[in-house]
């Protein structure tokens, strides 16, 4: 079902419209994320970055342009002359192979820990229960949050919520991971700790992850790749090292002094 | 379900259905039945519930009379006043047991039997008249409150001369009106009215019946059975029914006699509901020869 | 007195019956309530026009023209056309309709007061429309619309009131019947006050209960103080004081 | 049966002058109750914050009593009580003051809704008590309850046919007149309906303005 | 009627507890600001940093020990034997000294920027109207939001909104300026613009100012003394360059390493 084939990127966007209103956010964009890489991007706010996860997790519709996930088209097509909108049955074919997690983690309420984590695995994947809970063990035991498994979510600090999200997101086996600011909701001591998870993810998966953040440090250990984000334009894109240290477009330059603190 | 209430109205349901086939049925069901079900509003005495029993006057002189017609049982269904009417033509019963005064503008809409009872006015009022009330004459311009029931007669006269009138949702709230003073007096027919000042421990009394006079005019008014328009049969054989106990007034008296009525609220011969539906009350006075 | 304190007694058999009659108007109405409330509440909010149209339609029709006057159609006019229900079937629809309208607004509101988060949060699970709803969103709304659906019952309850107008012997008749046989206006109304509390009262005990419940599956559960699980209202929730629209009246005489 | 009768313009025409006339009263009862509920209802609310249970305790049980009493019970007992008290002001009192139970509900959840930061901002600018309510909760708590205030009142509007018992002729008992007198009920009490829902749409129209003005 | 001697300093904490139920976040706590300074509190989440603040300008009730602005008791008082709350109305004669702003800036969102500003002066100081626009204009322009005298809060932006809560604060002329946090609720690249305000209030008039910020090096710029709290104590107390570049103490240590990233 899936296509590994190295060659085809996990994630691409080709020309890529998303107006809001007459808003244009996004004009004609082009990029794609190879399998297993990390790609992050940076950028003033209200510049996109949001907005390519979600049109990625089909939380909003495009304006015009694919997005291809395994080469696969995802959300439209060329159907004979025209676009059509992919049918949600097969998106929810695709989208399996996509998680995300959020900013302000939206867990589910009311439901404890676990159910959190094991609600899509059996009733989206069809995971036997026994499985499910096994598999959630394992990965609350990885972000450390094996002790709080029967809580309620509201009991968590938002580091600990953050965490859970984390588990949960990586319950349903996905080959892509979207990670939006997930340390902006936190207190500045916690931030660390959701970064050693995800860290520790990085180290010991393959999984291609696309990630926004503020956390410059962060992204320069993580990431493969830094995509440089403004008016809905890639305008740099450059490795890490190259891009915190010497970046060549003004807009970047100006940009990260700010954030760095100049 | 409502399906089955569907299947078990007879109408049609067709509008511009004639109902000549469904009024042949009604009567026939009800016969088949051996039952009868009257639409009643509960007020002594003409038809109301004693000890879970089904009474009064009216009542008592339909059982006599379906009777007649093979139909045995007489079961009631209780509704508000204004209820009677919208009723009857959805075939929530099968006729209004009720002492309906017959008015022109009722005529329009049900089909009434020949009239049963002649209706005269009284007043409720403090014990001890103060006001020495008698007759209509005597409130109007007098510049006291009169209770009237909504719908009643007595609101219509009211109207026409001017008395000044508080409309009242039923018996209860005009006696209340009285007791609490918001009114000098409730006028109603003179039977209820008797019964209402006998049922009550409130310092109150009825005043003597009357046959109200209204700009010259003597007010003839009778009740009588309420059938629905197609049931013209049904109509028929009540009316025919009815007849020898209009023709004897002995009968009539021993029918109605238990429930307070006298020979005073016994129709005169001659009067028919069609004249009442005429509504031209000067032309029955002079036909009846009953010039005040 | 001593005498409608006789006439009482003697009613008060029948009043076992009469409670029989509200009640069965009252949960039977609630429970159509909640089920128009839930499909017009979620029909109100899709896209297609085609569903949602009717939704408003249907919720501003019978919210829009006063109970009363829907008895008296289902009733008396229904009838002449040759579609007849039982006068029970007729007051729990007409009840059902009515109510349901008003609360189809309070599942709107509280639906909406959901994060939109949980439902991305859902999608980005994967799963499917029934199943974000059934799952994750209607669990979290249920909590915030207890309150103002309790409102609604004792209102449903007071309204129920009008079925005497539909040859119904429920509390009403009973209260109407002790009225014309004491003549007493305070004795038997006040009885009847005191049946219709008491039911009242019950009622909002018993949604007090179920709200402390939804509650605590989304862990914001507080042991009830004995005050609370008695107590004569409901609490309202004042995120909903807006979006919900008041727990209206729905009825008129 | 009869179906040429079911429905009859002429009928629905004639009863409309009634009904207008009805309905006048109709509107006036619920404009004067509205203004009653919506005055009292904020004292209630501002009343049941005082910390003093002296005030509070009784307060809340009449508050409970009188919402929990079937409104036509209270018009009634009103009516009957203060015999010199004419019925028309019986019924918007009554009607205002039962509403201002609803109303005070309303309040209370708005001047809740007010962030816990509004206050403490007012504290830090070291505002008067009295000045905070009236220049900063007040208009803001007000402002959130405007949409409940629109849906008491399309719902008291509903409710006024309750007054036919205590005398008051609005539009419902104007229709039941005419229908008691002629016996077109159906097409007296379809044009009360429809008058209904002539007034209370536009109006419900209006508060959903008000509610996604203020979301 | 103030005292302004020298020698009495702008605030001081006299063996301070506060207590939320069981939970004793301020334990006999001591400390003094003088006249002038800028002092920094850093420390972990839940240490006790808001409510110090809270607890000066009477957000919370005390548990125990006095508060003093310059010199005088503010909350409490011994009496004969006894403590005692200070009236309200004494209260409100100090604490026109003091201004706070917000992380959630609090703007009141029925009145305009203008009508923020000049609602205390004119009704709690008693300016005249004339006078307090004049002052608010002034003030308007130095965070630079002069072009938005009339806009209604709401249709500012979030580091706009911080500006007039700034200027709001400083309308009072408050001897004493609290604040808490007040860039961490914005976007990240704003925060430099509202730094930049506080940057120069601090520069141009001689306000006692007490911060809580996570921005390290803001505090290092800005303050005379940096405090580090942690359990409701003073943990360490120092200059802000030997505070950040030099930390004795251990908890202050790894707090460091957290927030600055490790
Ligand atoms: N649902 C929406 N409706 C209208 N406009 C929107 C919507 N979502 C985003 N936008 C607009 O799209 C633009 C890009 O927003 P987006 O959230 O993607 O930015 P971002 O780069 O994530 O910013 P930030 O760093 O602040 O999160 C902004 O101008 C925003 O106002
Ligand atoms: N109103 C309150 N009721 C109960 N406990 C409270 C209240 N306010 C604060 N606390 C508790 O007091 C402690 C200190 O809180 P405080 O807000 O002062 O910490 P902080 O140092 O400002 O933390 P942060 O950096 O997260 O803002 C925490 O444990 C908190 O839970
Ligand atoms: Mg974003
Ligand atoms: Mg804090």
């Amino acid at each position: 079902m899936t296509n590994t084939s190295g060659d085809v990127p996990a994630i691409e966007f080709r020309d890529v419209d998303k107006r809001f209103g007459d808003n244009v956010v996004l004009d004609g964009l082009n990029f794609s994320v190879p399998q297993g890489q990390r790609v992050t991007l940076i950028g003033p706010s209200g510049s996109g970055k949001t907005t390519i996860l979600r049109l990625l997790m089909t939380l909003e519709e495009l304006s015009g342009g694919l997005i291809l996930i395994d080469g696969d088209p995802y959300t439209h097509e060329y159907k004979g002359e025209k676009w059509v909108a992919v049918p949600e049955k097969r998106r929810r074919v695709v989208r399996n192979r996509v998680g995300m997690v959020f900013q302000q983690f939206n867990l589910f309420p009311n439901m404890t820990v676990l159910e959190n984590i094991i609600e899509s695995p059996v009733h989206v994947l069809g995971k036997s229960k026994a499985d499910a809970i096994a598999d959630a063990e394992r990965l609350l035991e990885k972000v450390g949050m094996s002790e709080k498994r029967d809580f309620n979510t509201n009991q968590l600090s938002g580091g600990q919520q953050q965490r859970v999200a984390i588990a949960r997101a990586l319950a349903m086996d996905p080959e892509i991971l979207l990670l939006d600011e997930v340390t902006s909701a936190l207190d500045p001591e916690i931030v660390a700790d959701v970064l050693d998870v995800l860290r520790e993810i990085a180290e010991t998966t393959d999984i291609t992850m696309l990630l926004v953040t503020h956390e410059m440090q962060f992204a320069r250990e993580v990431s493969d790749r830094v995509l440089m984000f403004d008016k809905g334009q890639i305008v740099e894109e450059a490795d890490p090292e190259t891009m915190f240290t010497n970046p060549t477009h003004d807009r970047t330059k100006e940009f990260l002094k700010a954030v760095l603190g100049g | 379900s409502s399906t089955d209430g569907g299947s078990e109205s007879t109408d049609s349901g067709d509008s511009g259905d004639s109902g000549d086939g469904e009024s042949m049925s009604t009567l026939a069901d009800l016969q088949e039945a051996g039952s009868i079900n009257v639409g009643f509003f509960g007020e002594v005495p003409y038809s109301y519930e004693e000890d879970g029993e089904l009474t009064g006057a009216t009542i008592e002189l339909g059982r006599q009379i379906y009777g007649e017609l093979g139909i045995d049982e007489v079961t009631g269904t209780q509704v508000e006043w204004g209820a009677l009417i919208p009723g009857v033509n959805a075939d929530r019963f099968d006729a209004v047991s009720a002492g309906m005064s017959i008015l022109p503008e009722r005529c329009e809409q049900v089909a009434f039997a020949e009239p049963t009872i002649m209706y005269t006015t009284a007043f409720l009022v403090p014990e001890g008249n103060p006001e020495g009330l008698t007759d209509w004459q005597s409130i109007e311009g007098s510049g006291l409150t009169l209770a009237v029931t909504s719908g009643a007669i007595e609101a219509g006269y009211a109207d026409e001369t001017d008395v000044e009138a508080m409309e009242v949702p039923d018996r209860q709230a005009g006696l209340d009106a009285v007791v609490s003073g918001r009114a000098d007096a409730y006028a109603l027919t003179g039977i209820s009215l008797r019964a209402l000042a006998e049922e009550t421990d409130q310092p109150v009394e009825a005043t003597e019946a009357f046959t109200a006079t209204i700009n010259g005019v003597s007010q003839i008014g009778a009740g009588a059975e309420v059938f629905r328009q197609g049931d013209t049969e049904l109509l028929d054989a009540y009316n025919e029914g009815l007849a020898p106990i209009l023709a004897d007034e002995a009968a009539w008296l021993e029918i109605m006699e238990p429930f307070g009525f006298s020979a005073a609220e016994f129709p005169p011969e001659g009067l028919t509901a069609e004249m009442l539906c005429e509504g031209d009350l000067e032309a029955i006075t002079e036909e009846l020869g009953m010039g005040s | 007195m001593s005498d409608d304190i006789q006439d009482l007694v003697e009613r008060l058999p029948l009043l076992g019956d009469a409670v029989l009659v509200t009640l069965l108007m009252t949960v039977g109405g609630a429970l159509l309530a909640v089920v128009i409330a839930v499909l017009l509440g979620f029909g109100s909010r899709t896209q297609t026009l085609w569903v949602r149209g009717p939704s408003r339609v249907v919720v501003e029709f019978f919210r829009g023209t006063s109970l009363v006057v829907q008895l008296f159609w289902l009733f008396y006019v229904l009838p002449v056309f040759g579609f007849k229900m039982e006068a029970l079937a007729v007051a729990i629809v007409a009840l059902g309709l009515n109510y349901g309208a008003y609360a189809s607004e309070v599942v709107r509101g509280s639906i909406a007061s959901v994060p939109q988060g949980q439902w991305e949060a859902a999608t980005a699970l994967n799963m499917t429309w029934f199943h974000k709803v059934r799952r994750v969103i209607f669990p979290q709304a249920w909590a915030l619309m207890i309150p103002m659906l309790a409102n609604l019952l004792i209102q449903l309850l007071k309204g129920s009131a009008l079925a005497y107008y539909i040859t119904l012997q429920d509390v009403n008749f009973w209260t109407v019947e002790l009225r014309r046989a004491t003549a007493d206006t305070f004795f038997s109304y006040t009885a009847g006050l005191i049946v219709y509390f008491i039911i009242a009262y019950l009622l909002t005990w018993g949604m007090n209960i179920l709200e402390e419940r939804a509650k605590r599956r989304l862990g914001r559960g507080t042991r009830p103080t004995l005050r609370e699980t008695f107590g004569l209202k409901p609490a309202s929730n004042p995120r909903l004081a807006n979006t919900a629209g008041a727990p209206a009246g729905g009825g008129g005489a | 049966m009869n179906n040429d009768s079911i429905w009859d313009w002429e009928r629905a025409w004639e009863v409309l002058p009634d009904l207008l006339q009805g309905l006048s009263v109709t509107i006036q009862m619920t404009v004067l109750g509205m203004i009653i509920a919506s005055v009292l209802g904020l004292f209630i609310a501002l009343a049941m914050r005082t910390p003093s249970r002296w005030l509070t305790t009784p307060l809340k049980f009449v508050v409970d009593f009188i919402r929990m009493t079937p409104l036509l019970v209270q018009l009634v007992f009103v009516y009957l009580l203060l015999t010199w008290v004419p019925g028309y002001v019986v019924g918007f009192v009554v009607l205002g003051v039962h509403y201002a139970t609803y109303m005070s509900e309303v309040y209370r959840a708005g001047i809740e809704a007010v962030p816990k930061g509004q206050w403490e901002a007012a504290t830090a600018l070291n505002m008067a008590k009295g000045r905070t309510w009236r220049a900063v909760i007040l208009p803001q708590a007000i402002r959130n309850t405007l949409p409940g205030l629109g849906n008491y009142a399309i719902s008291m509007f509903k409710e006024t046919p309750f007054l036919f018992a205590i005398s008051v002729t609005e539009m419902y008992k104007a229709g039941q007149d005419y229908g008691a007198n002629t016996f077109s009920y159906i097409e007296a009490l379809t044009m009360v309906g429809l008058l209904f829902l002539a007034v209370s749409y536009p109006t419900s129209l209006l508060v959903r303005r008000m509610e996604i003005r203020l979301a």
